[in-house]
């Protein structure tokens, strides 16, 4: 799960690290009054879960309130990647001599948290990693024995050579670990990390996503969610337990299992259709979730074709086709329906099916092409 | 021989009496996989089905049941724990179906396995047969078909419909194995290609990957450096989009990682035959085995 | 250092365990007024850093308030083992149906905490080791990971086939555990762990040890140190930063370094001599800590003769040598001093203490022998 | 030959700027040990005494400087992760002079230290010296004297008393070290009579023991089991009462463990001559090698 900017910042400053105060708002009057309690030149950044938010003009400077509120006017609002900014970041501007980048990630390699840091920061560091990864410093947390001291120590001298500069970035990291751990986060990220003229460290930047599988035991970062982040039928699939990811395709594909769903996408695409979404009703046999999952493909306007690939393992068959005449029952479907279904209890529901007019194919590739025809396609 | 599990297997099922552990122990004892214990903390002295023990910890069955084996179905919040009871008794073998543990759980869990020397397949995978041998897991025993190819997967579902074509093509396997869609696990692809490749009942191997990190990538080089027998592979994910998580928690396109175009053209380079559609892994099974 | 009972009770229950309320007071009066605030039966518990205190009658039973004024007139004052009761706790009586053992101790041999449970508890439990080790279970924990829940579970059904209270019991261990790494204890104990015939478990009594080498980063446990349990010489060496005990000898004997300092006292022992005490003044050169030395030697009553031990390494022999001037310039010394001196500086030394009209010897032996016979002993 | 270190001996000093460590760093120099870095966290770049250099960071000193022994004059508190430091930098020799290091912090270096494969001495140590050859840590150099006898031992000054004893008596050392006074130590007894055994230029072992733990016990079957070559024994602490710390914090008597007389009988009784008095150490020495 993404946080906003504003809602790490939080976080950090709670585990020690020099944030310098700031205040998130939802008008630009607020941006204003922001500005005023603030004092002096401040910055306006759009809190939206999306990268490259400065290209996209989500953040801007303002030397007193009134550009302030100007500025926030323009950014409240405004679609970025199409998610549409609610809220905005008002922070005091720094006088910043160097930036740094500094990071936590989860890498897979390894199987360890990674602790990243580069003198190079303010800008991707995806970007430095390809063009000049001398520059990136890394070291491997034990997760048995987190961040140690000497590996923050080492990290902060490859960043600043001078001791009052490099003693508090060694701060700066063992906070961004315990703040990383504390959180079950995947990734926190500090960036820039600048110092001062005046020979402070300040971290002006914070981003922070979170174990989904965590959340369970962090009921105050479940709360942090924003929901105007996800589209609407994506927050609906969440809270009925599918994993729903919208697409711009005209065939809807509900399927059980991941891997089933995306091969079954591949093979529409192949097949010369769009997949309209990823859909996975897991390995459960609820027909509840089945009558969800089809609301949730028949509301999509740009779905033409609706196909349901299941593979009957511990999903039973004949539940989901319970759940397919339940819920054609309630609501009137206005785009044909292609159902391949095929293992445990298969029988049953093939019957099921054809009690209420549905026909039901045992072939993944048949069923493929044939819901791509019905969309038109081809 | 088959890789992993087989005739030896002495299972013990964490969990037995919750609903997915019971009735999948049913399951597992009736495809002929040697059920000797269950675990459930506090059921300790009760019997599963009137002839398998109940103990309250690993250990007891390890030492009164002979255990080997275990498999994991408690909740999210427990597996962790479960995996390192398991391990700390002296289980040789652990498959963890649990889906959902967290990843901080699960990098705490990889050096402690590492240091007792016992292999983790899991989490969140389906687990492993041996047509007409021994199944450890959820995998259905209907649609396997005792042969020479092995299969392993990242997936659940998908490895069930691989598995369903190559056997209606009359295609057997000597073991399919889901190593799972979570971003740390246990067992990689590697460790399974390896197995197989040192397997004398394994011709040839199914290698069915998806998109997210650079698994695919290790076990190509791995093929094109280590192994004789014929690999085909297939990825799952080409029409995802980055930087969205496809339903496994390790599914996701990453920066410039994990794109399904690039894992493909690993394969390519490293002597890997690719389908590009699940039916047409039997074709190219059948070309190269 | 060790700690009180219901010091270790207020940890223990910050930390989750089920110990009962209770008071600790210092007068007869408290105690009945402890009684009428808990309510019922009560027992009575000497609060001192000595093991054994109910066969010393530091343990009794008060059925109200006036019996439980009584008893702790009889605690309060009492001496066990050298020391004297000044704190009495008074807790209220359980309904007993089983008692357990579960500890927590540092295992040399392992380099590991050794958590062990017996369900033969309320005795000592180096009893039950020597006379019944297959009732003591272990788990050695993992300092990396801690006490695992499984661990814990392990354990509970070593005492308790009852999950009714395996489940309490393993929370237990588990709040135990938490209470000795975030104090740096090397002992937590509960002894017993009782459950009752209504089905409870609950600790009813505490101990805990805590490293002295972690107080620095325990200012809160430094301060439960109970000065009264120290002979008031014994704190005057440990804050100058010596290594002081006390014992019932003639030969005092100052040296620098704990195993020299034990060989030191063996020779005396070996010469027929008996050592008043051990006393190491350490590694460093601090004549400040000479005068100390040299002062609670000669202020203990039953010192009849002074020897000084000086292996002159990173300490140097004139430092000492400067020490020993200073100090009996400052008190009239009213028993013979024999000095050993040898190594770093050592003819500095024999200058400096010849100056002040003292002999030093650079031989161990006949120093030693030296002391015993000026004790009188020979 | 001697044990752990000699001429390939490429020392650094973690913490050479501060009081003892500039002290034993030129001491150690002028003995003859190869010096080859310094570090303190913000001095790097500069030099100690014009020649040595000093770094921010241990692993700066391995690759810059080719250190591959460190030795640690750090505080209490930042001890253990200085050790922690050596280890993870590839230093394979780590000998920790620091007194006080909390029992927990020591725990947890342990297992680090023996993933690493690393070898620890100490913690609140006098280090190691080969005669002529080699000193690190702070044992005085002017008492020592080339020759054929190893010395082990928990103290550090009873050491000086031994080593300065068998010099007068004319008996050489081949190589003297102090194993340290704490309850949790790197290397033990047994490590060093292996090494000792092992080595060529020792042809008999005087092992100094204490009170506390049965640290001893175990040396004492292990040269009964495995050793060839003459030891003599000394315990200190026979007036020690029980339940007190006699300034090691390992040397305590507590329950019915670790007691001089116990220690004895067990040196007794595997073969070692045990010396009442330290003098005694020699007459002992001479009777057997």
């Amino acid at each position: 799960m993404n946080i906003h900017e504003y809602q790490a910042r939080e976080i950090f400053q709670a585990h020690g690290l020099p944030v310098p105060d700031s205040e998130v708002v939802d008008t630009p009057e607020g941006a204003a009054d922001a500005a005023r309690s603030l004092g002096g030149r401040v910055v306006i950044k759009a809190q939206v879960h999306a990268g490259g938010r400065g290209k996209a003009g989500g953040v801007k400077l303002a030397a007193d309130p009134e550009e302030a509120r100007d500025a926030a006017g323009l950014i409240l609002g405004m679609e970025i990647k199409g998610l549409t900014v609610r809220k905005v970041l008002v922070a005091p501007t720094a006088d910043i001599a160097t930036e740094a980048y500094v990071g936590i990630v989860m890498d897979r390699v390894s199987q360890r948290p990674v602790m990243m840091v580069s003198p190079e920061g303010g800008v991707d560091i995806e970007e430095v990693a390809e063009t000049n990864p001398e520059a990136i410093f890394k070291e491997t947390i034990d997760p048995r024995y987190g961040l140690l001291n000497h590996q923050a120590t080492r990290l902060a001298y490859r960043l600043f050579s001078d001791p009052s500069l490099a003693r508090p970035a060694a701060g700066v990291l063992l906070g961004l670990w315990r703040a990383y751990r504390s959180a079950d986060a995947t990734l926190a990220e500090v960036n820039p990390l600048i110092s001062t003229s005046s020979g402070e460290v300040l971290a002006i930047d914070a981003k922070m996503n979170i174990d989904d599988s965590a959340l369970f035991r962090h009921p105050a970062l479940e709360a942090m969610r924003d929901e105007d982040a996800e589209a609407p039928s994506e927050r609906r699939a969440r809270e009925a337990g599918l994993s729903y990811i919208k697409l711009e395709g005209s065939v809807g594909c509900c399927v059980n299992g991941a891997g089933l769903a995306m091969a079954t996408m591949d093979l529409v695409k192949y097949y010369g259709g769009d997949p309209a979404n990823f859909l996975d009703i897991g390995g459960s046999s609820n027909p509840e979730k089945v009558v969800c999952a089809l609301e949730i493909m028949a509301g999509d306007p740009n779905v033409l074709s609706i196909l349901f690939n299941i593979f009957g393992g511990i999903t039973r068959c004949d539940d989901v086709a319970n759940g397919i005449v339940e819920a054609t029952s309630r609501l009137e479907l206005r785009v044909p329906l292609t159902i391949r279904l095929t293992g445990t209890n298969e029988d049953e529901a093939v019957g099921i099916l054809g009690v209420a007019g549905f026909e039901a194919d045992t072939d993944m590739d048949r069923a493929v092409q044939r819901a791509v025809r019905a969309a038109g396609v081809q | 021989m088959a890789i992993f599990i087989g005739e030896h297997t002495r299972l013990v099922v964490q969990g037995i009496t919750g609903r997915d552990g019971s009735f999948h122990a049913r399951q597992m004892r009736d495809y002929g996989t040697r059920l000797v214990a269950g675990v459930t903390p506090g059921k300790g002295g009760q019997t599963f089905d009137a002839d398998v023990p109940i103990f309250n910890t690993v250990v007891d069955a390890v030492e009164e049941a002979g255990a080997n084996t275990s498999v994991i179905y408690v909740p999210a919040s427990f597996a962790a724990d479960a995996i390192l009871e398991s391990a700390d008794s002296g289980i040789e073998l652990i498959v963890c179906i649990t889906e959902g543990i967290p990843v901080a759980d699960m990098m705490r869990v990889m050096p402690y396995i590492e240091e007792r020397g016992c292999r983790l397949v899991g989490p969140n995978c389906p687990g492993l047969i041996v047509p007409g041998i021994c199944k450890v897991g959820i995998l259905p025993g209907q649609i396997v078909l005792p042969g020479r190819v092995g299969i392993v997967s990242r997936s659940g579902t998908l490895t069930y419909e691989v598995i369903f074509q190559l056997t209606s093509a009359g295609i057997g396997q000597s073991t399919s194995i889901g190593i799972g869609g979570d971003p740390i696990i246990g067992t990689d692809f590697v460790d399974c290609l390896r197995a197989f490749e040192a397997d004398s009942e394994t011709d040839g191997v199914v290698i069915i990957g998806e998109i997210g990190g650079t698994d695919e990538q290790t076990a190509a080089r791995f093929v094109s450096e280590n192994m004789t027998k014929p690999v085909v592979g297939f990825i799952a994910g080409q029409t995802a989009p980055p930087g969205r998580r496809m339903g496994h928690a390790g599914a996701i396109i990453s920066g410039s990682e994990g794109t399904a175009e690039e894992k493909t053209r690993a394969f390519r380079e490293n002597g890997i035959a690719v389908a590009e559609r699940p039916a047409d892994i039997v074709d190219a099974l059948q070309a190269v085995v």
